[in-house]
């Protein structure tokens, strides 16, 4: 009986624990957010790219674009909310704009180009994979030391 | 006893470990020629690994004889070797002479510090394994210091640039490079026997055999075979194993030098840190237990080990294009030393 | 009562020894003591968790656990698919920690098992058992990940198409534990959530010692065949002091590679159980004999040594490396100085009570003879 | 006592055998409710045999169980493990201490049994995880220490303690179980002082006002006299008397103890009468600390040419004079041999001034196990007089002479008649009764003129027995070798000595000549038992 009850206990906490590394997935996944002031076109029509953008994430500027230029953000989770502070022309007044958009979980990196988001286009207009490109240092063949000698600079 | 039996009986006595490992190198043997590595030159490998290692691997069996365990404490004896070497070539000598006046600078330190090393492995009997590789690990690492600090000036070991300090790796050109592999060295086609190394090693190898079967080698085996029959019998055992101790360390004050003659270089500062290990294992591979070792033990043990250390990383990489070698060689020495540590048997005492 | 005090002095002498190498070396490597509180407050942070893991086994007289490495190659794996999947921050952090615990469960077993039929050379067993380990989790990292276990990220993999990097990023976990409430008094920052997890550890392990399994493990540690014949399982309670060794050795290994802030792939785990071993027997410690104030007074003597020493060096030699050299040679002498210690001790133990026997009978022997001579 | 009750152990025709060796016959025993019976006899007589088959020792089990049945209540019961006899209310305190040495004695007391106190944890990770109930701990050890009735500080540490407290806190431990109904007790004030005997005492009446029965072991007599019911006697595996022990008396146990029909009497044997010879070795004043066999003061005469019997019960100290002579252990006073004096504690003067030392510990002092006979037979031969060798460069290398080895080995396979497959076995391989052989070849090889043999017959079979008692006295005889023969057996002291010294309480309580009647021996071994 008693080894029973135990069962149940262990079983419970082994879910218990499941479940956290199945929230610790979901909360913790991380996004590399990449915002483009960039002219852009979707279906014939162009986007004019603004004068400078800056972009606020939890009350604080992680990236301040001008014209043409690309910023990044780290994301935790698959909510992106910022603040973007759009100045359209030089010397006009910043008018910011509050967005919350859903990250598809299976994507490391995104681009969003700012124009079309703000044109209020929709998701799959404005939201483009990251694709890293590799660098001709990457393709260098890297030693692998397992050298134990070694003496740890560091503890 | 069956048949049967008795082949599952030396099987277990011979040791799962052990078996796989003769067999992988058997395989590989096999192997080789069909993934197009060149036997020979493989074979001829081996050959000169041998030759450098042996002495290293000889250096274990004096301390497993009387009783004071796997030597980890290798180390000591080869920064004695180190010390031969580099005051040898201080001193200016050149050639052949500068590998005679390693070996005899190099005695004086192995004594001494053999013999502390002994009596400190006296006062902690039954610990000596654990202790031994602490006190090789402390001793490398206080000479990191020295050699960083004791008045060298040779302008072939010193760092350039400041004048002070040995370097890390110092050629052997012109010193003792192939001082003995170059003794009657014979070479047919793609094979090349050291013959000067293997004749060095066969005569410490006779020495220790011949040593062994001398009164004082007699009680050193009773010595670790059961200590309270030779104290009763009247032996000095904490002389004995005192004795065993200079031994091995003398040995490994030797073998390093060989094993740099071989190499052609001397390695100095965390190089000797590890090299306890290999010896450790070879000698294991080769049959030996915790407290049984014999000179065949070290021959078919070196051969095997440096077998596996010179034929996988060809054959592997000609066969499936991963070089493993680093790996099979950790978990096949480590694991055939576990082996050994585990085994109840070791010790009838 | 003597007896004891001495025993204390011999205790003490670790500590009062490198109290003096501190007090020599501070004031030569010029640096302030913010930088050097600081450095300090990291380190014990950084470190105080894996010191830990070491208590339990020398509880059951298993000696010192070598074999911890093994639960730090356990986090290493974890963090390592951890930052594959892309898991940030501190969930990433306790995704690790959860995917560590089987890994280090595992191993613990296997190498409980093992040292179980090693009784008496646990130590040395432990330690071979290290590197055997280590075979075979360069087999996983470098030839299976990425062929075997899937690993997506090219930052991470070999260019080669399968092995892990010589150093993997762990940018996006750097410090964030120690980062949150953390907080900041004259210039020394204080991870603070970090420290709430150590003393909350330390409460565990005080508690542990109070519960049936902790009394099971001290009385297994003293003498094994007296708490067979009262009916402990001897060698169960033997492999789970190992299991948790290993378990809460991974935990701190991912505290400490959340503070570095990268993991050296290959190398990381290779010098940490030497240098935990000699921070612990630097606070005091021995092979038989452990508490948690050994680990923070070993923390910081030792850690302020590593910090001062190869400053002091270059300042006293005009060379760096002396001191490099120097710390290393003071962790190796350390942990021999305490194995040697041990040892003799044992010997020791054994022939004081032989000389009080020989007293008794020499006393008893005077009193004969003077009884004789009366009679 | 009440008398009235059915028993509460009866054993019924208790049978055991060792390979063999008959070492139970047909034993048959009744204890009730709170009686307390003395258990007395020699070493070997088979009094912890039966006792450990009460209690369930597993080497019983694995040695081919026992004959005969155990009630207890009424109640068949067979244990094969202590763990089921002491769930069924029998309790054991041994010779050797079971006790953690840096536990307190209330600890001690409950070791694994300890109170716990719930806790949620353990719901998960078993119940291991309670935490000590360290008030009911102290509870519970209090009312154990009240109910032994000797007062022990049971917040000790067992390691500072004196020996008598560890004893009583081992007592206490099997008081502290709910289920104690029998208590054995194995020569419980063996260590004890004085005073500390007399606590134990009363502490056993106390017990047995309670209604807990006690089988006491021990040689101190009087003790058995003081406090038990009953009194049974066993010699040689047999039980030969079980009376009350108002019936009997000190000298009437003594004769049951020891007064063997003698056997081997009708064959008749010479005793020599060597008080002419000279004296060879003169021990005086001698101590060893040899743990569990101490010699105290110790001065005794070996004639040259005799065979001197050293005799007395386990624990004594006999066997301490030939280890304390040879080096073995630690001793002091003064052995003159020949005129010579003999400096202590280095066997190798020892073995330079030709003694030879034949070890009771066969298998840990006396062999190799992994050699070879040739190793075993030569080796201190080799070692101490250089025989065996062959010498070059002026005696400068000393070679093994293989061939020497082996005809000396042969040579004695054949004498002692060494049962062995070539003379290059391992001894390990050997039955008892050759390593036994083994031994006397390597003390013959040595040719001593004064040879020690420490429990020659001690675990080997009949047939072995006799081989080596008959070569011993060929020895004596054909080489003139002056013999120092120690053994617990009388009989066979009595069989092959001139002779024999009976050693009691570590000293020498007297000397007599080997046909004298065994009751004078038995007088003299229990007289200063302490």
């Amino acid at each position: 009986m008693d080894k029973k009850r135990q069962l149940i206990f262990r079983g419970a906490a082994i879910l218990i624990i499941l479940a956290i590394a199945a929230v610790m997935f979901v909360i913790g996944r991380g996004h590399t957010i990449y915002f483009d002031n960039k002219t852009a076109e979707y279906d014939g029509k162009k986007y004019e790219s603004f004068y400078k953008v800056a972009v606020i994430k939890d009350k604080e500027k992680v990236a301040k674009l001008a014209d043409d230029e690309r910023g990044m953000a780290d994301l935790m989770g698959q909510t992106l909310s910022v603040t973007l502070e759009i100045t359209d022309e030089k010397g006009a007044d910043p008018h910011s704009a509050k967005v919350s958009m859903p990250i598809p979980y299976s994507l490391d990196g995104i681009v969003i180009n700012i124009p079309e988001l703000m044109a209020g286009l929709p998701a799959e207009a404005y939201m483009t994979e990251f694709v890293p490109v590799a660098t001709s240092e990457d393709e260098e063949e890297e030693e692998v030391v397992i050298d134990e000698f070694e003496i740890t600079d560091d503890m | 006893m069956t048949m049967k039996e008795r082949i599952t009986a030396s099987l277990k006595e011979f040791g799962l470990p052990r078996l796989i490992i003769t067999g992988f190198l058997v395989l590989l043997l096999i192997i080789a020629p069909f993934v197009g590595s060149d036997l020979p030159t493989q074979i001829s490998n081996i050959i000169n690994r041998f030759s450098w290692n042996g002495i290293l691997v000889l250096a274990m069996v004096p301390m497993v004889h009387s009783g004071c365990g796997l030597n980890f404490g290798l180390p000591l004896g080869i920064i004695s070797g180190l010390l031969g070497a580099t005051i040898s070539i201080e001193m200016g000598f050149t050639g052949g002479m500068s590998f005679v006046v390693a070996i005899l600078v190099a005695t004086p330190f192995a004594l001494v510090f053999g013999s502390l090393y002994g009596w400190l492995l006296n006062k902690i009997k039954g610990g000596e394994m654990m202790i031994a590789t602490y006190v090789g690990f402390s001793s490398v690492s206080l000479m990191c210091m020295m050699w960083l600090v004791l008045p060298y000036h040779s302008p072939n070991m010193v760092w350039g640039l400041s004048g002070k300090g040995l370097r890390t790796t110092i050629s052997l050109e012109g010193y003792f490079d192939q001082a003995l592999a170059g003794i009657a060295q014979i070479n047919i086609g793609n094979i090349s026997i050291p013959t000067g190394t293997l004749l060095f090693f066969a005569l410490l190898a006779f020495a220790i055999w011949a040593f062994l079967h001398t009164k004082t080698g007699t009680a050193m085996t009773a010595v670790g075979s059961n200590p309270k029959f030779a104290k009763a019998a009247g032996i000095n055992v904490d002389r004995i194993r005192m004795l065993s101790v200079v031994m091995s360390t003398w040995l490994a004050a030797v073998g390093i030098l060989v094993y740099e003659q071989g190499f052609g270089f001397i390695q100095l500062y965390m190089a000797p840190f590890y090299m306890a290990l290999p010896a450790v294992s070879a000698i294991l591979i080769g049959g030996a237990s915790v407290n049984k070792a014999s000179i065949m033990n070290v021959i078919v043990g070196t051969i095997l080990f440096q077998g596996i250390v010179t034929m996988t990383p060809t054959v592997m990489n000609n066969m499936i294009h991963m070089d493993m070698s680093e790996v099979i060689r950790i978990i096949a020495s480590m694991g055939m030393i576990l082996f050994a540590l585990t085994r109840k048997t070791e010790a009838s005492r | 009562m003597k007896i004891k005090e001495k025993f204390n002095l011999r205790q003490a002498s670790v500590p009062i020894m490198f109290i003096l190498i501190c007090a020599v070396c501070i004031p030569l490597s010029g640096l302030s003591p913010k930088m050097l509180i600081n450095e300090i407050i990291t380190r014990m942070g950084r470190n105080s968790f894996l010191i830990l893991s070491l208590l339990i086994p020398i509880m059951a007289g298993m000696g010192l656990n070598f074999g911890m490495t093994l639960g730090a190659m356990a986090a290493e794996i974890a963090l390592i698919l951890v930052c594959d999947w892309q898991i940030v921050s501190v969930p990433g952090m306790i995704l690790a920690a959860i995917i560590s615990v089987p890994i280090s469960v595992l191993l613990g077993i296997f190498c409980g098992k093992i040292l179980n039929r090693a009784k008496g050379r646990e130590m040395i067993t432990s330690y071979i058992m290290a590197f055997f380990v280590n075979g075979i989790y360069q087999l996983i990292v470098l030839y299976l990940m990425g062929k075997v276990i899937p690993i997506k990220h090219s930052s991470i993999k070999l260019p080669r198409g399968y092995g892990i990097r010589n150093t993997v990023s762990l940018l996006s976990m750097r410090q964030k534990l120690d980062n949150m409430l953390a907080i900041n008094v004259a210039g020394v920052k204080i991870p603070v959530l970090t420290f709430i997890i150590i003393a909350v550890m330390c409460f565990i392990i005080i508690w542990f010692r109070r519960t049936k399994l902790g009394q099971d493990m001290r009385a297994v540690g003293q003498d094994m065949d007296v708490a067979r014949d009262a009916g402990i399982n001897v060698e169960r309670t033997r492999i789970i002091s190992i299991v948790i060794s290993t378990v809460l050795a991974g935990l701190g290994m991912i505290i400490y590679l959340q503070n570095m802030g990268n993991i050296a792939t290959y190398t990381a785990h290779s010098q940490i159980g030497m240098f935990c071993i000699a921070a612990l027997l630097v606070g005091g410690a021995s092979v038989d004999k452990a508490s948690i104030g050994n680990v923070f007074l070993g923390v910081i003597l030792f850690h302020t040594m590593f910090i001062v020493a190869p400053r002091a060096g270059a300042y006293i030699t005009g060379d760096s490396m002396i001191g490099e050299y120097f710390r290393v040679f003071v962790s190796y002498a350390v942990i021999t100085v305490a194995l040697i210690m041990y040892e003799t001790n044992k010997r020791k133990a054994k022939s004081a009570a032989s000389m009080k026997l020989k007293d008794a009978q020499d006393s008893e022997e005077t009193q004969k003879s003077a009884d004789a001579q009366e009679g | 006592m009440d008398t009235n009750s059915a028993p509460l152990l009866k054993m019924q025709g208790i049978k055991k055998d060792f390979f063999g060796n008959q070492v139970l016959t047909d034993i048959n025993l009744e204890l009730k409710a709170g009686e307390v019976l003395g258990l007395c006899g020699e070493n070997g007589a088979g009094k912890s045999t039966l006792m450990k088959i009460l209690f369930g020792a597993t080497d019983i089990a694995e040695t081919g169980g026992y004959g005969g049945d155990i009630f207890l209540d009424g109640q068949k019961v067979s244990f094969s493990s202590p763990f089921e006899a002491i769930e069924a209310g029998i309790g054991m305190v041994h010779q050797e201490f079971s006790l953690i040495p840096g536990f307190d004695a209330t600890e001690n007391i409950l070791l694994n049994r300890e109170p716990e106190k719930y806790n949620f944890i353990s719901e998960i990770f078993g119940e291991r995880l309670n935490t000590l109930d360290r008030g009911a701990m102290d509870e519970r050890a209090r009312e154990a220490v009240d109910k032994m009735g000797v007062a022990i500080d049971r917040h000790m540490m067992i390691n500072t303690m004196p020996v008598g407290h560890k004893q009583f806190t081992e007592i206490a431990r099997e008081l502290s179980k709910e289920q104690l109904k029998l208590l054995i007790l194995d020569e419980p004030t063996a260590v004890l002082t004085e005073r500390e005997a007399v606590a134990l005492l009363d502490s056993i009446k106390n017990m047995s006002e309670r209604g807990i029965s006690v089988i006491f072991i021990t040689h101190r007599l009087q003790e058995i006299l003081t406090v038990c019911d009953t009194v049974a006697v066993m010699r040689d595996g047999v039980l030969v008397e079980c009376v009350p022990s108002s019936e009997t008396s000190v000298t009437q146990i003594t004769k049951r103890m020891v007064g063997r029909e003698m056997a081997g009497s009708s064959e008749k044997r010479e005793i020599r009468n060597n008080d002419d010879a000279k004296t060879i070795l003169k021990i005086e004043k001698l101590w060893v600390d040899m743990p569990g066999e101490t010699v105290r003061n110790v001065t005794l005469d070996v004639k040259e040419g005799e065979i001197l019997g050293i005799g007395g019960l386990a624990g004594q100290g006999k066997l301490g004079i030939p280890n304390g002579i040879m080096g073995l252990y630690e001793a002091g006073g003064s052995v003159v041999f020949d005129g010579k004096e003999i400096p202590l504690n280095s066997p190798r003067i020892c073995l330079d001034s030709s003694f030879a030392f034949v070890s009771e510990d066969r298998r840990g002092v006396g062999l190799l196990l992994d050699e070879t006979l040739e190793w075993n037979v030569a080796f201190p031969a080799m070692q101490i007089q250089d025989k065996f060798l062959k010498k070059y460069l002026g005696g400068l290398i000393k070679w093994r002479d293989e061939k020497a080895i082996r005809e000396v080995t042969e040579k004695y396979i054949d004498e002692l008649q060494i049962k062995c497959t070539s003379s290059k076995q391992n001894a390990k391989e050997l039955s008892g009764g050759n390593q036994q052989k083994v031994c006397l070849a390597k003390a013959f090889a040595l040719e001593p003129r004064l040879l020690f043999v420490s429990e020659p017959t001690r675990g080997i079979d009949v047939g072995a027995k006799a081989l080596v008692l008959e070569a011993l006295r060929r020895f004596n005889r054909e080489s003139g070798v002056t013999v120092v023969m120690v053994s617990s057996e009388l009989e066979e002291l009595r069989q092959v000595c001139d002779r024999i010294a009976i050693v009691s309480g570590g000293r020498i309580s007297g000397i007599l000549p080997a046909d004298s009647t065994t009751e004078d021996f038995g007088t003299l071994m229990l007289k200063g038992v302490r």
